[in-house]
C-alpha cells in the first residue's frame, strides 16, 4: 500500500485521516476496550494466515454462493436509455443479502480466537438472520438484539434466526437502539465475540467489516473486466452503516476514474445533513442536536438504511472528496422497485433500492452508452413485501 | 490534577470515602439541588454529577430511565454545569466529578468545556466512552490537567496489568476501579473480585481507588471498604431511591437519610 | 446415446419404454395436439442451436446465479456419523428453487418460437413466481393459476409474481386443480406458450422439463469430482412432478452404481402406493379411484409436492428398477427442517426435506464415511415459515 | 364403422341432425334416463353420454359442475353403461356415443369396455384426450372397428389441413368439429369460421361433420346447420338448463320442449 493511497487507513487505533479532521477511533466503556484491542490483534493475525484465508473463501463458496453474479440489467438500461446498468448480485447470496458475507468472517474469526457465544445488533434482521445461520453452521448460541419497530416490519428475519437457534432481545426502536443494547449486552459479556453488522462502531470493526465485504469489489473488477473488458465507471450502494458500498468500493478506492455514490435514505442522510460527532464507538457524520446530546433522524422505509449515523471510512472518503454521497427518498425507492421488478424480474430488498433510485432518477440517463454503472443490489425483498405491499400494493393489481 | 479531591483522599476521615452519582438536573434542576445539597449535608465526598446522552452504553434501565426524563425535559450539558456552580456556591469542600460521554464535550466543545467548568467550581471530568485510545481523550486530559482539574480514568475486571500500567501513569485524582463488567445498577459486586482487584491496582499505584458498579445498599458499601479501596461509589441506588419516591415532598430528606445510611458505615 | 441407455427414452410421441407399459405420450384434447407438436420441434431445433444454449447458459450464470454450489453438510454429516452428506443448493437460486432453470428455458423457448403470452400453473408458487421473474425479465404478459388452498401457504410467491406483472387466476385445490385448469386456459388460447412447472403431462413437456432442469446433474458430476474426486453414490431428491430429481439424476441415469432415491409426500406417494393410470395428459403412476374416474390422495405440508400423480419417467424408471421411490411424512420433513435450520443454519422449503428426511432416518446412518449422499435441497423456506410456525413454532422458542 | 350411425346420416331427415350431450346419471341415474327419453321423443338423431373423471381438461364450469355431482354420488363408467342400454331399450333407433375421457376406460380396461358397450347398444366413443397419437386411442380404435362400433375422432380450429388428412383417414361414424379453441360451454361460435371449416373438412372427406362448441340457442342452431355441416352438437345449453331447473318436476318434459325447440330449427 503506497503513502497516498485510500486503502491504507485507518491507523492502529481506528482513525481515518489525520489530525483533528480524522474519524472512527475507539469511544467505548474501559470494561470493552481490551476485547476490541483483543479482536484487532486477532484479526490481524487472521488476514495473515493463508489457512483462514483459504477457509473463508471456501465457505464464501460454498455455502454462500459466492460469487455472486455481475448481471447486466439489460431491460432498465434500454428503459432509461444511457448508461449500461449492472447489478452486482448480492442478493443471490444464502439468506438473501450481503451480511453473511461479513457474519461468516468475523464468526470464523470468533472461532479463530477460541470464542464461544456470539452477540449481533440488527436493523433489517438480514445480519440477524445471517449471523444466526453461521453460528448454527459454527454451532455457537447467539443473541440478537433489534428495535421492536424493526421486528415487526422485517419478521421473517426473525422467525428464521429462532429456527436457527438464536435469541432475540427485543428493545424499542430500531438500529441504532439495537446497537447501543448490543453494547450493553457485550459490555455485560466482555467475553463473548461481538458480530458487527455494519462498518461502523468502534475500531476495528469498520475496517474488519470492510475487509470482509470487500469480496464484493474483487469480484466486480474480475467479473466486469472478463464481461466488458474494462472496470466500471461508476459504482453506487445504498448506505446505512455503509458495508455493502464500502465492500463494493473498496477495491476501487485508489482509482478516481471510478466514480463513487453511496446513497442513505433522505430521513437518515448522516452524510448529507449531518456534522461530525462521537457517538456509538465512532467519530463520524451523524444527525444529531447541537449539543450533540441526542441523535436524530426520521424512519425510512428502509430498515437497513434508517440509521442516523454512518461508518467512519465514508465520513473520511467523504472529506477527502474521494467518494460522493448522496440521499432517497421512500417515494423514489418504491418506485425504483417496481421499475426493477417489472423490468428485470428481481424482486430486491428496499435498502438498496436507495442506490437504484440514485442510478435510475440521476445518473443514468444522461451517460453514453458505454458507461457502465454497477449497483450492489445487496438485498433480496421478502422481508419488505408486506411494507411494499402496504404502500403501492394497488399499483401492481 | 484537582487539589480538591487530593485534600479529600488525604484527609483520614471519612475512612472510607462516599462518592455518589446524581443524574444531573433529575428530576429537575431545582429538586436536584435540594437532593445533592442533602447529600453534601450527610457526608458524601465527592458527587458525581452525571450528564445525559441519548446514546450511553453504560447504563442499566434505572439511570437511562432518569436520562431520558431529563433528555425529554431538554436540559442539556450547559444546564448542568449551571448546577455545578449552584452546588459550588453551596460547599465549597465537596469534590464535583462531571460524569457523561464523549458526544457532548467533542459538540460543547473540549477546550470551552474545560473553560466553563473550572469556573463553574468542577474538580474533574470522568467520561464512559474516551478511554486514552481517544484523540478526544488525550485533547480533554491534557486541557483538564494544565488547569489544575483532574480526568478520572477507569480500570474494568478486563483491563489486565499492561494495560493498568498505562491507565494508572495518566490517571489523576483518583481511579474508578469497576466492579462487574456491564451496564450500572444490574450484576452485585463480589467482595473477594474486588478485594483481589483492588490489590492488583495497589501494587501498581499510590493512587486513590474507587470502588463502583454492584454497591446497592451501606451493608454492600461496608463490605467494600474493606478492600482497601479509597472509595465506596454508588449510583443506581440512590438515582432508584429518587425514581422510586419522586412524588414524595420530603424526597430530599429522606435522601438525606438514606446518605447517611451509606456514610455512617464508611466513617 | 446408446440402444440400452435409460437417457435415450422418450420416443417421439413421449413414450418412455416400449409396449403396454410404456409411460408419458400425449393425452390432451384435439385442440392442444398442434400446438405440442409445434413446441416439440421448437425444443428440438433449439437444442441444437448453439447460439440458444448459449443464451440460456448466459443467463444461468447472471440470473439464476448458476452453478449453486455443492455444499458439505458437515456437521449433519457428523451428527448422523455415516456417510458424507452434500447438498446441492439449489434454493440458492434467483427466485428461491431449481422452478427458474425450467422457466427461463421454457421462456426463452418461447420467444425463439415467436410466442407472446404465457400461461403457468404452480403448486408451491415457486414455478410461478420463477415464470413471472422471466416474464418480466423478457416482457411476456404471464398467467399463473394455482390452488386457493396453496395460494394461502405461499402467499409470499404470489406478492412477489404480482410484482413482476404476473396475473393469478384461482381455482380451488391444489396443484392437480391447477394443473387442470391452467390446460383449460391454454386450450382457450393454443397460441399462448403453455410454461409447464414439472416433468409432468403430455410429451414433449416431461422430455423438455428434464432436459432443462438436468443442468443440476451435470453440476453435481463436474463439482463432485472437483471435490471428491469421484461421483457421489448416492442422489436424493423429493419428487413432486419429479422435475428437480429428474434433473439431479438424468446425468447418472446410466450409472447403476449412483443410487437415486426419489422421495415423495406420503399423502401423495404415487410411485410407491399408486398404479398406472392416464390423467392429466400422461400414463403414469397415480392414485386414483379403480374405475379411474377420480384422483385421490391427501395433503401434504410440502405444497410442491402435494400432487397425486408424477412424471412419466419415474415410473418408467421405477419399473426398470433402475431408480428406487419412498415417501415421507408430514412430521419427517418437519424433523428434517430444524434438524438442517439447526445444525447447518439453512432455512430450506418444505419439499426437500422429504429428500433429507429419507436421508436422515433411512440412508445416511448405516453408510461409510467415504460414501457420498447428495440431496438435491431444491428450494428456501421463506414461503413455508408461516406452516412450520404453525406446527413446531414452539420447538424454537 | 356403426351402422347406425351411417343409417342416421343417410336419412334425409332432418336435414340436419341434433346430437346433444348429456352428463350420464345426471342428476340421478332415473331422472337422467327420463331425460334422455325426452330428448329422443322431440327428435335428437344422436346422443352423446357423459361419462365423467375429475380430471377432465376440456369441460367449462357448467358441464364440470354436472360431473362433480355425478362423481360426488359415486356414479361411474358401469353406471353410464347401464343406462345405454336403459336407453337402448327404449329406443333403437337413436345413435349413442359415449363420450369422456380416456382415464376411465383405461382402468376398465378398454377391451372389456368395448365388449360392454357393445352388448349395452351403444354405437361409437369419443374420447376428448385420446388423439391418434396414444397407444390407448389405437387400441380402443382397433376394438370398436372389429366390433362395428365408431370411435369419433375430433377436428379443431387448430388443426391443420396435414394433420386433418391423418384425422379423417381414421375417422369413423362422423366428424366431431370442434368450432372453437377453449371449453365447453364458454366461448360463441362464430358463423363465418365453422363455414370455412366446414368447407376445409368438406375437401378432404365426405364423412358426416357435427359441428359443436358454443351452440347456446336454437338460432345458433339453425346458423350452423347453414355451414354445411351435417348435425349440430349441443352440449352446456341443455346442461344448464338441467342445472337451472333441477328442483322442477315437469323437468324432462320442460326439456323436451328446449330440444323440439332445436330441432324445429333443423328438420
Ligand atoms: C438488504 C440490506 N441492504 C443494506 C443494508 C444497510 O447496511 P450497510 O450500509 O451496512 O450495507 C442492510 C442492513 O440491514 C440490509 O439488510
Ligand atoms: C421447493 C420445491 N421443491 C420441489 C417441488 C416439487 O416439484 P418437482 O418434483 O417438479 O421438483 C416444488 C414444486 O413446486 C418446489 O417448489
Amino acid at each position: 500500500m503506497t503513502k497516498n493511497s485510500l486503502k491504507t487507513g485507518p491507523d492502529e487505533l481506528g482513525y481515518y485521516g489525520e489530525g483533528d479532521a480524522a474519524m472512527g477511533g475507539m469511544a467505548v466503556g474501559e470494561t470493552l476496550m481490551p476485547a476490541l484491542h483483543e479482536l484487532s490483534k486477532g484479526f490481524e493475525e487472521a488476514i495473515k494466515d493463508k489457512e483462514f484465508l483459504d477457509e473463508y473463501t471456501y465457505y464464501c463458496k460454498h455455502y454462500i454462493g459466492r460469487p455472486s453474479p455481475l448481471y447486466y440489467a439489460e431491460n432498465l438500461t434500454k428503459k432509461l436509455g444511457g448508461a449500461k446498468i449492472f447489478f452486482k448480485q448480492e442478493h443471490l447470496n444464502h439468506t438473501g443479502s450481503h451480511k453473511i458475507n461479513n457474519s461468516l468472517f468475523q464468526v470464523l474469526l470468533a472461532k479463530r480466537m477460541g470464542k464461544t457465544h456470539l452477540i449481533c445488533e440488527s436493523g433489517a434482521g438480514q445480519h440477524f438472520s445471517a449471523t444466526a445461520a453461521v453460528a448454527a453452521k459454527f454451532n455457537m448460541p447467539l443473541i440478537g438484539v433489534m428495535g421492536d419497530i424493526d421486528i415487526k416490519r422485517v419478521n421473517q428475519n426473525i422467525i428464521k434466526a429462532k429456527h436457527y437457534g438464536a435469541k432475540l432481545e427485543a428493545v424499542p426502536g430500531t438500529l441504532k437502539e439495537a446497537i447501543t443494547s448490543a453494547i450493553k449486552i457485550w459490555s455485560s459479556n466482555p467475553e463473548y465475540a461481538y458480530i458487527c453488522g455494519s462498518a461502523v462502531s468502534s475500531a476495528p470493526f469498520p475496517k474488519l467489516v470492510a475487509f470482509a465485504q470487500s469480496i464484493i469489489g474483487k469480484e466486480i473488477r474480475e467479473q466486469s473486466m472478463e464481461q466488458e473488458g474494462k472496470i466500471p465507471d461508476m459504482i453506487v450502494g445504498c448506505v446505512g452503516g455503509g458495508s455493502n458500498f464500502a465492500g463494493a468500493i473498496y477495491e476501487f478506492l485508489d482509482e478516481p476514474n471510478v466514480k463513487k455514490i453511496g446513497v442513505e435514505a433522505s430521513e437518515t442522510a448522516a452524510l448529507s445533513n449531518g456534522t461530525p460527532g462521537i457517538m456509538q464507538g465512532m467519530k463520524t457524520y451523524m444527525l444529531q442536536t447541537d449539543d450533540g446530546a441526542k441523535s436524530l433522524g426520521g424512519m425510512s422505509l428502509g430498515a437497513g438504511i434508517t440509521y442516523f449515523s454512518v461508518g467512519p471510512m465514508h465520513s473520511y472518503l467523504k472529506d477527502q472528496k474521494a467518494v460522493s454521497y448522496s440521499s432517497a427518498t421512500d417515494q423514489e425507492m418504491l418506485d425504483a422497485y417496481k421499475m426493477i421488478a417489472q423490468t428485470e424480474g428481481i424482486c430486491s430488498a428496499l435498502e438498496p433500492m436507495a442506490g437504484a433510485a440514485e442510478i435510475i432518477f440521476r445518473q443514468a440517463k444522461d451517460k453514453p452508452k458505454d458507461y457502465i454503472i454497477c449497483l450492489s443490489l445487496c438485498g433480496r425483498g421478502e422481508k419488505d413485501l408486506d411494507t411494499i405491499q402496504e404502500h403501492i400494493g394497488k399499483d401492481f393489481e | 490534577m484537582s487539589e480538591r479531591l487530593d485534600k479529600i483522599f488525604k484527609s483520614p476521615a471519612p475512612k472510607t470515602k462516599l462518592v455518589s452519582y446524581f443524574v444531573g438536573c433529575y428530576p429537575t434542576p431545582e429538586i436536584s439541588l435540594e437532593l445533592i445539597k442533602e447529600a453534601i449535608d450527610n457526608g458524601v465526598s465527592i458527587l458525581e454529577i452525571g450528564y445525559c446522552t441519548s446514546e450511553a452504553s453504560a447504563e442499566g434501565p434505572i439511570i437511562k430511565a432518569a436520562h431520558d426524563h431529563v433528555l425529554n425535559n431538554g436540559h442539556n450539558l450547559k444546564d448542568i454545569i449551571k448546577l455545578v456552580k449552584d452546588i459550588r456556591d453551596y460547599n465549597q469542600d465537596v469534590g464535583i466529578v462531571l460524569m457523561g460521554y464523549i458526544a457532548n464535550l467533542y459538540k460543547y466543545p473540549i477546550s470551552k468545556f474545560v473553560d466553563d467548568i473550572k469556573v463553574a467550581g468542577a474538580d474533574a471530568v470522568l467520561v464512559v466512552d474516551a478511554p486514552h485510545e481517544l484523540k478526544e481523550e488525550n485533547q480533554l486530559r491534557e486541557a483538564l490537567n494544565s488547569n489544575g482539574l483532574s480526568l478520572i480514568k477507569l480500570a474494568a475486571p478486563t483491563t489486565d496489568d499492561n494495560r493498568l500500567k498505562d491507565i494508572v501513569d495518566i490517571a489523576s485524582g483518583f481511579l474508578y476501579q469497576v466492579n462487574v463488567s456491564g451496564v450500572t445498577g444490574v450484576k452485585s459486586a463480589n467482595e473477594i473480585d474486588v478485594t483481589n482487584f483492588v490489590k492488583r491496582i495497589r501494587n501498581l499505584t499510590d493512587i486513590p481507588i474507587c470502588s463502583g458498579f454492584g454497591i446497592k445498599s451501606p451493608e454492600d458499601a461496608k463490605k467494600m471498604a474493606n478492600s482497601g479501596c479509597n472509595g465506596v461509589i454508588v449510583g443506581s441506588a440512590f438515582v432508584k431511591y429518587i425514581q422510586d419516591n419522586i412524588e414524595n415532598k420530603d424526597l430530599p430528606q429522606s435522601l438525606g437519610n438514606l446518605v447517611k445510611n451509606f456514610t455512617e458505615e464508611l466513617k
